[in-house]
């Protein structure tokens, strides 16, 4: 074992480190004024951890080092964490390699490093094995995200901003409230394990509404649906960008805790084997899940359907995505973890390519009717919407596809049949919308230049966002056609959950 | 009625008078003046748990911090037009929701809630040893978690245009 | 090996086209012509080979790490008349096409990548790859309606693939379920049979997609939009390929996955398929538009495939793959002359037409040889299979086949009566200066005529491929005749 | 000869190829090719007659045409005498009929592709008499249907041609349709289609089931020989060229419903019930066409409605059992009908219309035309000497053995059969000519095949013996009391049309004031064409329209289109949720939490 | 018992505050009434099932640090909510729906 592979095996902290200065580095260049070297900074330094976490991942087990090493209750490395490391950090990267120029010169290095602190937050939030680490990350991302919201600058981001706020004051006094029950009456303490047996110490109804809170606390960030109302409003406002990592890089920080945290310590796959007595007491909470998940399936389709512009039906249909992650969920194969994932990479493609798009095209006011023709006159980033529409739709080829079809499997796994058939009937409303999106940009002619302009400049006004969506693009087909030949062993590898 | 249940008692009236007076108050300098009582009560509890570095800190941040913080910005904001009348759409939708949840939080919580009289609670060891012991990855998320809230507070109010 | 070639090749086709587009109008036309005439030629070194061995099913899969393998190519006697289908059809929708000015690079390129997915799905070997080639079918479809189609092309590009993704995402529910119990993915090796009472509703969950796309009777309505809207060539993939892979699921996957499943079904399934029958016709008859006229007719005619199939016996699998073989010839010949009509008339009312026979004499005789053919006229290829549907689904149902037999008269009817509003009668005024059918066209035509008078000639040739699978299917279904 | 005789596959391939030919040869070559045309048949009847001289049949050559997983479905063809009878008519015939239609059809420019279709009419008629198993008898059945639809619009020009075409085409294709259910139903019944296995399983079959099958297979042959009701489609075939109403339409596809009945008569013979419904179907086509054929005023609709009530004669034998009588009756019928329908030919040629009221006095200007016609209408009548009176006295004689009553009626049928026969003789041959054309004798080429036909018309009577013999069946002496009968009501018939004919022309314009109602009645043939036509045909279009419009477009399409509707109204109405205000955002979030809340104890109670 | 009516009551009057204040102070205020009574929640169940009092401590300091620094950021939103477009009332603030 080649000794760089061992120091690999356990860099622990290294990646959160390495970002974490790149933020501040960011901040003083920006004191100096330096704004480009400022986000260059960042999204160095945000590269660099997530090409770490990406070869932490993919590197094979160490047998003497215990895959889930345990740093100070948070497990940074091992069994898929790194995998979701390296999804947020990336996306990160992406989002500030933008340039950020959505946001106000004055602000810009600010998001960026906002950006990277809330990688860091996320890292966190996802390997929190304490609940303690759990609710500082959680609010610290919850932070980020109103920051990223207001960012935008305008009324209406302020507004979202505010809105966003109370509500996220709200939830947390509730997610403070589960604490006092599970860690304060429950007694065991803030580990996860030693959290378990508080629970069990408690009467049926004691901890149901311990965990229902804990629940709703994370189910508010993930934007599920009793939760959902900050989304479109926050998507729709923020700057593209901003909008970007808000979208993937938090909300998959929050789904890998749901994931984690309710999924798997609460589920009934691992808790029946640990505690059968608490599990049948927490038996609902998989119905009350799958309940959530159907609605948000249902709720986010229908609405994203009357949407006018693009963002906010992006807003419903994150609700909607959220929904079909929940459906595989209690499954023992990684289906919701890959899920969330691809629809990372999906849902920052598409505001990626919407931030090269709004650069590339000043007075378009957002609407997808406005998007027609664009696909002629910017074929590069229309190339990069239309592939993160079909990757969100889930059409093969793209890696969306795998990402639904094992959410489905996991789902039948749970013998959920009827939740998994909404899924699916969901699914195929969403093209309803997303397909709106793709034809307006390759089939409706451009109303101004009219059909006959014929092959104009290609080049257009190419500006230098777009090659973020690209990547994401790139990645996104890569992750949908490889599997077709290799066959899916690639997602016991980087989420080996 | 042991001196331990009188100072539960103040503290809890305390925190009950302020939390009423910050919902029905029509002036804003009321509410102010009841946000902090509440504070002060809550204080008081941590004070009747034993937790006595708890109520320094809470008197520290929340009284002399937030308060000021929260009167500064009734200044700013309502600068223009003198003193606002406050006013609440009390409407019942609203009662109820609120009664609901606290209404299922007692319900549920009731059983395993042990008899009347509160407790005092132990004052325990040295809160240092357990915050840079055992929980000192909590202690330096805390300190990140004010880094983001620096740099969000830079960015929300730089963000904007200058009108 | 051979196998991958079929795939890749459209692909590498489609890839030449895009890119040669930028340049001139004419390039792409050549790479597709030659992609699609190599895998032609391809196609048929494949069948050689499948001879060869006497039958035996050869099967590509990358030997990768073990793990859920996916991509599995599996040619054998019920893919293989499939895939002669499509590369012919592929080279006779490249020459409808050869006339097409607005973007001929992208039009070609999305050509031969339909092609590419409608070949993949024939030869899938696994569960997910069927799945991800029925899929990636659409993509290329809708924007062939989309982009080159005629009026309200849009509204049509977008239902044909909501209706047709509706029908396919319920089947992936059913494969994903078949996954589950059987875990392999490799589509034949049922390990662990599924349980009887999952096989009731897994059956009806995997042959949704399938319905829709024959398409059977009550999830018709999108194929009429989106013929009168695709262009020519579109319209002949559509009509002549894509509306098999519906068929060729319910054979491949949809009745060894859920016996018990299909046993259940076969009385429904006849039922759908004997009122598409007469249903398909009387649309037929009624329509004033050509265009929608040849899409009812397909209606009618894989009406007779899901009949034969729904027979459940050897006989009656073979009927329905000869009448979608012999329907994909004949459909892919009508679209061929009714586009190239449409190019020269711009209009497709038949109230309009008439007498051309005088004015356009080769062109008519063209028109009512394949009248003729799609009314099942023996000695063409629509006969031996829909006797076949006929007389299987006689011995099944009994005398549930008179609508049917009413069907088969009202086929006619439809027929001869738009040959005679058509072509005979005193010529109509406007086509007095119309030019016959061009050279392009004729040769694009004539290698589907004479496929159709073999086929109908002698149907053993097709028999004979497919005997060894549907004697494999007949087993699973508790050894039928 | 017995080249032709040993293999059949090359008497159906011949043909085929020679049309391709023909057709590949275009107008340039139809001089030539047009003589091609002429060895079709030709080889037809070698390989008839030397089948008949050697009186072996040729074995089935069988091929296993449909063969999956253990099921075979055979196809194949053989050669017995009762095919060889029909070989020799369908070729002697046919050879006339060619021969002809090179002096008829001279000046007309789509010769190919008339000649290329008889061809293949050849090639098909002998298919479907060689068959056998039933498939390849089906197969021929339609292609004989096929090519009398392409040869009926062969003047696609004229609508009306075209309508007839289609027509013919779909009453047909009705009658195919019965056959189909009735081949589907041996099929399942016996398990075999070939013609000898279902022969020889009739018997066992249970006599509901073989009764079922029997009438299905009489529904095909009533569409093919247009028998009551459907032989609407007859008269108006005559649009097509007048040689083609002589091959087709006289001779050779129209008696493919009586080869049919004789070719399965052991699953008949089993199936007495089917057998009366013949007889009943036969008399009443018979008698009911002859009253019609009275009052036609176009040469060829008389001769139309005299075939469809010879062919009544047929069935009614076939209906009382007699299958060697009816067998005769349709090879003399083929060879005086043909005669006719040629001699019908030369004179349109000549004088350019149909309608006999601007004929007349042809038999000075036309009269080898004249003479054969003569010969042919006598036989028609069945008057003594020819072989109409021999062959007609056999089916009467049956018919009255088996039912008296229906004996009576074709009695009175074969004496309007006298009637109209010899109306149309004096209105076309006697008296002066009224037309405005200057009629003449057509070429040899037109001359040579009347006289051809004329011998078989006079001398077959005389081979009825040998005939019978060659068939199975013994030969008859001829019924004095029967035969004194007919003759007596033939001449009566003949007098009749004499005495008419005395009146002069005008006559014929007073016809229809005379009748009166009757006229029109019998005119417009029992009304049953327009009957059909305002019952049957025109409701489908509106049906099928109706369906379209409301089932289709609103209902099925309405459905799928409306869900779609249904989504987005679902979608406004759940966006009403996000109204923008703080204060709902909050309370959803509280009311979400205590709902939820509520549930999870609900159901953890 | 006391403990737990007490708390959970100015939770429920705080989540109250929330829903009808107009003012986003007043609203904020509300949030700090909830905050302040779970954290009270937290010490006062930890104190009763003997949870050792450093550890509550320390756990109820966090959350005490969480909660200022929120009101920090939310008076940052506040406030430039108002001065950047005077509208610090939730009625005005109904731009953004649909």
């Amino acid at each position: 074992m080649p000794v760089w592979m061992i120091n690999l095996a356990d860099i622990g902290w290294l990646p959160a480190a390495v970002a974490a200065g790149g933020a501040v580095l960011g901040m003083v260049a920006d004191m100096g004024g330096r704004v480009r070297l400022g986000l260059r900074l960042v999204s160095a330094a945000l590269l660099f951890a997530s090409l770490l976490c990406l070869a932490r991942a993919v590197v094979p087990e160490i047998p003497d080092v215990s895959s889930v090493t345990q740093v100070f209750d948070v497990i940074l490395i091992g069994n898929g964490f790194s995998g979701y490391a390296f999804v947020i950090y990336f996306l990160g990267f992406l989002s500030v390699g933008t340039g950020l120029i959505s946001v106000r010169e004055a602000s810009r290095v600010g998001v960026a490093a906002l950006i990277a602190l809330g990688s860091v937050a996320g890292q966190v939030l996802v390997g929190a094995f304490d609940l303690a680490v759990l609710f500082v990350s959680l609010e610290a991302v919850a932070l980020v995200g109103y920051a990223l919201v207001a960012a935008g600058g305008t009324d209406r981001s302020d507004e979202a901003a505010a809105r966003y706020f109370v509500q996220g004051a709200v939830a947390t006094a509730l997610t403070v409230y589960g604490l006092a029950v599970v860690v304060g009456l429950g007694g065991g303490g803030t580990g996860f394990s030693g959290m378990l047996d508080g629970l069990a110490t408690l009467g049926p109804q004691a901890a149901l509404l311990g965990t229902m809170l804990l629940l709703t606390s994370l189910a508010f960030k993930i934007g599920v649906f009793p939760f959902h109302s900050w989304a479109p409003d926050a998507y729709e406002t923020a700057p593209p960008a901003a909008a970007a990592f808000l979208a993937s890089g938090l909300k998959v920080a929050a789904l890998g805790a749901f994931i984690f945290l309710i999924g798997r310590a609460f589920g009934p796959a691992v808790l029946s084997g640990l505690n059968p007595a608490l599990a049948d007491t927490l038996a609902p909470l998989t119905v009350i899940i799958a309940g959530i998940s159907a609605a948000s399936i249902i709720f986010g389709n229908l609405v994203a359907l009357k949407q006018t512009s693009v963002s906010r039906m992006l807003g419903y249909s994150g609700i909607a995505q959220v929904g079909y992650a929940l459906v595989g969920i209690s499954a023992v194969i990684p289906g919701a973890t890959l899920f969330a994932a691809t629809y990372a990479f999906g849902v920052a493609c598409a505001f990626l390519s919407i931030e090269a798009l709004q650069s590339a095209m000043p007075e378009w006011d957002g609407s997808v009717a406005g998007l027609a023709g664009a696909g002629r006159k910017h074929p590069v980033a229309a190339f990069a919407l239309a592939v993160s529409m079909l990757s969100l739709t889930g059409i093969p080829l793209t890696a969306g596809f795998w990402g639904k079809a094992l959410a489905f499997l996991g789902g039948l796994e749970a013998e959920l049949l009827w939740l998994v058939i909404i899924g699916v009937v969901g699914s195929v409303v969403s093209f309803g919308y997303y397909g709106r999106v793709i034809r307006s940009l390759y089939i409706d002619a451009s109303q101004e230049a009219g059909e006959s302009d014929g092959e104009e400049s290609v080049a257009g006004s190419q500006s230098a966002t777009v090659w973020p969506a690209v990547v994401a693009a790139i990645i996104i087909i890569a992750f949908g056609t490889i599997p077709m030949v290799t066959g899916l062993d690639w997602v016991s590898i980087v989420f080996g959950m | 009625m042991s001196l331990d249940t009188v100072a539960f008692a103040l503290a809890a009236a305390l925190m009950v008078g302020g939390a009423l007076g910050v919902a029905l108050t029509k002036d804003v300098m009321r509410l102010v003046v009841g946000l902090g009582a509440f504070l002060l009560g809550v204080a008081g509890m941590f004070l009747y748990y034993g937790h006595a570095f708890l109520a320094t800190a809470q008197v520290f941040v929340y009284v002399g911090g937030v308060l000021v913080l929260m009167i500064f910005a009734i200044m700013v904001v309502h600068r223009a037009n003198g003193r606002p009348v406050l006013e609440a759409r009390h409407d019942i939708g609203a009662a109820a929701i609120g009664a609901g949840v606290s209404g299922m939080l007692f319900m549920t919580l009731r059983e395993s809630v042990g008899g009347w009289l509160p407790q005092s609670g132990t004052p325990g060891g040295p809160i240092a040893v357990e915050l840079l012991g055992r929980s000192i990855v909590v202690f330096e998320l805390a300190g990140g978690l004010l880094l983001i809230a620096l740099v969000a507070v830079l960015v929300i109010v730089g963000a904007g245009e200058r009108r | 090996m051979i196998l991958v070639l079929l795939v890749v090749l459209p692909l590498l086709g489609a890839i030449a086209a895009a890119l040669s587009g930028r340049r001139n109008a004419q390039l792409p036309r050549v790479i597709a012509l030659g992609t699609t005439v190599l895998t032609a030629a391809v196609s048929i070194a494949a069948l050689v080979q499948l001879l060869g061995d006497h039958d035996a099913m050869f099967a590509w899969s990358y030997t990768g790490e073990p793990g859920m393998v996916v991509f599995r190519l599996v040619g054998d006697g019920l893919a293989m008349p499939f895939v002669l289908l499509t590369a012919l059809l592929g080279i006779v929708a490249v020459l409808a096409s050869w006339k097409i000015d607005d973007a001929p690079g992208a039009h070609h390129a999305l050509l031969l990548s339909l092609q590419a997915a409608v070949t993949c799905v024939f030869l899938a070997g696994t569960l997910l790859l069927f799945y991800v080639a029925w899929e990636a079918v659409l993509i290329p479809m809708f924007f062939l309606i989309g982009k080159w189609g005629h009026e309200n092309r849009r509204h049509a590009a977008l239902k044909f693939f909501i209706y047709t993704f509706a029908g396919s995402a319920l089947m992936l529910v059913g494969l994903l379920v078949a996954l589950t119990y059987t875990g392999g993915g490799a589509i034949g090796d049922i390990t662990v049979p599924i349980p009887a009472d999952v096989q009731v509703w897994l059956f009806w969950l995997l042959a949704a997609g399938m319905l829709v796309k024959i398409p059977a009777w009550p999830l018709h309505t999108w194929l009429p939009d989106a013929h009168v809207e695709a262009p020519t060539a579109g319209s002949i993939m559509l009509a002549g390929v894509l509306l098999k892979i519906g068929g060729y699921g319910l054979l491949r996957v949809a009745i060894p996955y859920a016996p018990e499943g299909f046993k259940a079904a076969a009385p429904i399934l006849a039922g759908l398929g004997i009122i598409g029958i007469v249903y398909g016709a009387l649309m037929a008859f009624a329509q004033s538009d050509l265009k929608r006229l040849v899409a009812y007719s397909s209606v009618a005619h894989m009406g007779f495939v899901l009949l034969g199939i729904s027979t459940g016996t050897a006989l009656g699998f073979a009927g329905a793959v000869l009448a979608m073989v012999s329907h994909g010839l004949v459909a892919g010949l009508l679209f061929l002359l009714v586009g190239s009509l449409y190019e020269r008339t711009h209009t497709r009312e038949i109230a309009r037409y008439g007498g051309l026979a005088a004015q356009v004499p080769r062109w008519a005789t063209l028109f009512t040889f394949a009248a003729l053919a799609s009314l099942g006229l023996p000695g063409l290829s629509g006969f031996p299979g829909e006797f076949l549907a006929f007389i299987e689904g006689f011995g099944e149902f009994g005398w549930w086949m008179i609508p049917a037999g009413i069907g088969v008269f009202l086929a006619a009817v439809y027929n001869l009566s738009a040959v005679r509003r058509v072509n005979f009668g005193p010529l109509a005024g406007e086509w007095s200066s119309l030019a016959d059918a061009s050279t392009v066209e004729l040769v694009a035509a004539l290698p589907l005529v004479v496929a159709i008078i073999v086929l109908g000639v002698a149907p053993g040739l097709v028999l004979r491929l497919t005997d060894p699978v549907v004697r494999g299917i007949t087993m699973i279904l508790g050894g039928g005749s | 000869m017995s080249l032709l005789a040993g293999n059949p596959l090359s008497v159906v391939a011949l043909p085929f190829a020679l049309a391709l030919l023909i057709a590949a040869g275009g107008k340039k070559f139809v001089s030539i090719t047009q003589w091609l045309a002429v060895v079709a048949p030709v080889a037809a009847a070698l390989a008839g007659v030397g089948v008949l001289a050697s009186s072996v049949p040729t074995a089935a050559q069988d091929v296993a045409w449909l063969s999956q997983g253990g099921s075979v479905v055979t196809a194949g063809l053989a050669i017995d005498n009762l095919t060889a009878v029909m070989l020799v008519i369908v070729g002697v015939v046919a050879t006339c009929v060619v021969v002809f239609s090179i002096g008829y059809m001279a000046d007309d420019d789509a010769r190919p592709r008339y000649f290329a279709l008889l061809a293949l009419f050849t090639g098909a008629m002998s298919m479907l008499v060689m068959a056998s198993s039933l498939v390849t008898l089906f197969i021929g059945w339609e292609l004989v249907g096929a090519c009398s639809y392409l040869l009926i619009g062969f003047w696609y020009r004229k609508p009306s041609a075209s309508a007839a075409a289609v027509k013919a085409f779909l009453t047909t294709r009705i009658g195919d349709v019965g056959m189909l259910l009735g081949l589907a139903l041996l099929w399942r019944v016996t398990g075999s289609l070939s013609i000898p296995e279902v022969l020889a399983a009739a018997p066992e079959i249970g006599a509901g089931i073989v009764t079922v099958i029997a009438l299905l297979l009489f529904v095909g042959a009533a569409g093919k020989s247009a028998q009551f009701p459907l032989h609407i489609w007859l008269p108006d075939a005559m649009e097509g060229p007048t040689p083609v109403s002589a091959l087709i339409h006289a001779a050779t596809m129209v008696a493919a419903g009586v080869f049919l009945v004789v070719r399965m008569w052991p699953v008949f013979e089993v199936a007495p019930i089917a057998l009366d419904v013949v007889l009943v179907v036969g008399v009443v086509t018979a008698f009911f066409a002859a009253t019609v054929a009275c009052v036609q005023l176009d040469i060829k609709k008389v001769l139309a409605y005299s075939t469809i009530s010879q062919l009544g004669f047929m069935f009614a034998a076939l209906g009382a059992g007699a299958t060697g009588a009816a067998m005769f009756h349709l090879t003399t019928h083929a060879a005086f009908k043909a005669l006719l329908f040629l001699g019908s030919g030369s004179v349109i040629h000549a004088v350019e219309t149909q309608d006999i009221r601007e004929m007349g006095g042809l038999l000075k200007k036309m009269p080898v035309t004249g003479t054969t016609w003569l010969i042919g209408v006598w036989a028609l009548s069945g008057l003594p000497l020819l072989s109409g009176f021999f062959s007609k006295d056999g089916v009467i004689a049956s018919v009255l053995h088996a039912a008296p009553l229906a004996g009576y009626a074709l009695i009175a049928a074969s004496l309007l059969t006298a009637f109209y026969a010899f109306r149309v003789t004096w209105f076309v041959f006697f008296g002066s000519y009224r037309g405005s054309a200057h009629p003449h004798e057509g070429g040899l080429v037109m001359t040579a095949p009347l006289i051809a036909l004329a011998v078989p018309a006079i001398a077959l009577g005389y081979f009825s013996a040998p005939f019978m013999q060659s068939l199975g069946h013994e030969a008859e002496a001829l019924d004095p009391v029967v035969a004194g009968v007919s003759v007596t009501v033939a001449v009566i018939g003949v007098l009749l049309a004499a005495a008419l004919y005395r009146l002069g022309v005008d006559r014929l314009e007073t016809e229809r004031t005379s009748l009166g109602p009757v006229h029109g009645v019998l005119f417009s043939a029992y009304g049953v064409d327009s009957f059909v036509t305002r019952f049957l045909v025109a409701p489908l279009e509106k049906v099928a329209s109706w369906f379209y419009e409301v089932v289709d477009r609103k209902v099925i399409d309405g459905a799928a289109e409306g869900t779609a509707k249904l989504t987005m109204l679902f979608g406004r109405l759940a966006s009403g949720l996000q109204t923008g205000e703080t204060d709902v955002y909050a309370s959803l979030l509280g009311v979400g939490f205590v709902v939820l809340m509520s549930i999870a104890i609900w159901l953890g109670r | 018992m006391s403990a737990l009516v007490l708390c959970a009551a100015v939770f429920g009057l705080g989540l109250y505050v929330v829903l009808t204040r107009r003012e986003l102070i007043a609203v904020l205020a509300g949030a700090e009434l909830m905050l302040g009574a779970a954290n009270v929640q937290l010490v006062s169940f930890a104190s009763m099932s003997g949870v050792p009092g450093e550890s509550a401590q320390a756990l109820a300091l966090m959350v005490l640090v969480v909660a200022a620094a929120e009101v920090g950021v939310g008076m940052a939103i506040i406030v430039t909510l108002s001065r950047r477009s005077a509208r610090s009332r939730t009625d005005d603030l109904q731009e953004v729906n649909g």
